[in-house]
């Protein structure tokens, strides 16, 4: 499943300072679908180049990390549960807090 | 307009009339903008155009918070304050900029910065409240306070080539807690301090706040609730994001919640986020 | 960067310090700042924020280009002017307010209008620019005398709750002639004195073409050609829209243009767009 | 066919001062599609309210508009010929040159 991942607010840098990435993603074994849970496993497997405390905090991200799917906040399409779908557009983004 | 009837003064009236001209803005609009209040908490990147701009459209009363004074290095981004006010604290040097464009308004400086323990009597003395700081303490007690005391937050944050924008404690809309619940790691609080900007990014993210500032006051048009503005300066890029609403559970602004007028004075900000208010 | 071995002084090193600690931008692009010029035309509501960021990040020399003088319906919007400079040349008042900001620059005032017979001999003094006029005479003038000149033209407008954006004249992108080959009937070219403007909205797309005209001096980033963006202030809502490329039959940028150094300081821009370049 | 139009920049004003509408066009009589040349046709018909001139001049906009199509300008996909899709988004936006 094609899937356009994009990280910002400082993200960016644990992933080579590269702010978009498309990426394939498979279901993992057994499984039908890609859900946020197995992106981020996924995204811990094949993307993250450092630091992984810095994005993943257990089996989620860490605080002060927004999700994003299509620009609605996970929380509002079931966070971790959120099955994925073709073409789909995720953002992470760190809050700033700088002025 | 011309023919009376409204509380604008002819001074006002000439000094507004471009904007009483817009059919949806008007003498009502401007009206509410000058019997409002707004405090600005920092007079930095970000508060330096909120200052100007509402000052220069007309807002009654501005209070401008800041512990700092002007340096050097400030100057590439905080563009109320001038080489001759290096030195000078920054809330001095933004009231007289402030005043220079519009002698109308009050103008009220706070020359130190917003605390657990003065937070509360001071916010609500104001209708809207700017978080134009820098630090991630600060924008916990910030948005508490604003909670607590009933006011919309427009917060706004830049770091580097990136700017974040939204209003809190809004119609519905959610707080910073419900939003972070729990504060990020401490690597995670970046200033610009550390990590440098890009001067203008926070003229961008600031002069969008003052925009949302006039519309809360002036009950015109949609503001940012429940949405975010997320700038990327370098691929010119903006996102408004479609955020959660209030959170039933938050301890700020959730159905029982442990952060009230009594216990905030007491929470200690810059424990709970690991982060200090001031950069000494 | 503090080692050395670059072309900034101690002073500019204090004084951009948080841009230089950006990875992405850092000395290289800094220097290019200070090296480079910017003519900013029209000192009203958006050469305001245009003028101030540039002179505060650093551009080496800003030519500012007006020939009003300040009133004081102009002071809900152009931020960088004050009470006291009513009455006074804008570009005055504007020059004194970006060397207060940073005396390090240099800055030269233009006290008329850009002309037909005088706009190629100007604009090529400059590196990039910056169309912050009033009328559709100038913009068709500033756009034609950019591509005949060569240099990249960061345009912005601002009307009622709207505002606009785009870089033209780079990279293969579009003229102003490319998008508008015939001007537009003049009902539709109404004017902030006309119409009115909600002050804060020039701010925003005049400090985004200050962003803009950072990226092409500094060759950070990607500016905003073949793209306008589009504000609603109202709503909050930004759209980034992807325009056309360059037009082969474009009078001014195609491959056979009529507009050429010889023909442009004799064509009647006032005339072509039925719009005076004065309010008077 | 459902399309989301929007009118800004000024023009809003000949349509009743509201800039985002919700319709359903259909093809004219004879045509399976509708472009943006029976779009304009049927706007002028259905939804403009006053000084036609301000929009239309022959049979495309007038000088001084520009047209996107999902967020595209119009002369990138064929103007007048652009064969619409359900739920297209199109965009009349008067060109602004106040500053
Ligand atoms: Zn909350
Ligand atoms: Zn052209």
């Amino acid at each position: 499943m094609h899937l356009t991942l994009e990280f910002g607010g400082g993200l960016e840098l644990l992933f080579g300072s590269q702010k978009k990435h498309e990426v394939d993603v498979v279901p993992p074994n057994g499984m039908k679908e890609v859900t946020m849970e197995s992106l981020l496993a996924w995204i811990k497997e094949n993307l993250l180049k450092e630091r992984p405390e810095m994005f993943l905090k257990e089996n989620s991200v860490r605080p002060g990390v927004l999700v994003l799917v299509n620009d609605s906040d996970w929380e509002l399409c079931g966070r971790l549960e959120t099955v994925l779908e073709e073409k789909d557009e995720v953002i992470f983004i760190s809050t700033l807090h700088g002025g | 307009w011309a023919a009376g009837g409204h509380g604008l003064s002819r001074d006002q009236v000439q000094r507004y009339s471009r904007q009483l001209l817009l059919p949806s803005f008007g003498v009502g609009a401007q009206e509410r903008l000058c019997e409002g209040s707004v405090l600005i908490v920092g007079a930095g990147g970000l508060g330096s155009p909120v200052a100007l701009y509402l000052a220069a459209c007309g807002v009654g009363c501005l209070g401008i918070m800041d512990p700092d004074r002007v340096e050097v290095h400030n100057l590439h981004r905080q563009v109320i304050h001038t080489e001759a006010s290096v030195g000078e604290l920054k809330v001095a040097s933004a009231s007289r900029a402030c005043l220079a464009i519009n002698s109308s308004i009050k103008v009220v400086a706070y020359p130190f910065g917003l605390a657990a323990k003065n937070a509360l009597e001071i916010i609500r003395q104001y209708d809207v409240v700017v978080d134009a700081s820098d630090n991630v303490a600060t924008r916990y007690l910030v948005s508490d306070a604003c909670v607590v005391a009933n006011r919309p937050l427009v917060s706004g944050a830049a770091l580097g080539m990136e700017g974040q924008l939204t209003v809190y404690n809004y119609s519905n809309g959610p707080c910073y807690r419900c939003l972070f619940p729990t504060p990020p790691p401490q690597a995670a609080c970046q200033r610009c301090s550390d990590a440098g900007v890009l001067g203008v990014v926070p003229g961008i993210v600031g002069t969008f706040q003052a925009l949302e500032a006039i519309k809360i006051l002036s009950k015109v048009g949609d503001p940012l609730s429940s949405r975010m503005l997320i700038l990327d300066s370098m691929s010119s890029r903006i996102h408004t994001v479609k955020l959660r609403g209030k959170s039933a559970e938050c301890v700020a602004c959730g159905g029982s919640p442990a952060i009230n007028h009594i216990t905030l004075p007491n929470f200690d900000y810059e424990g709970f986020s690991s982060s200090p208010m001031s950069d000494a």
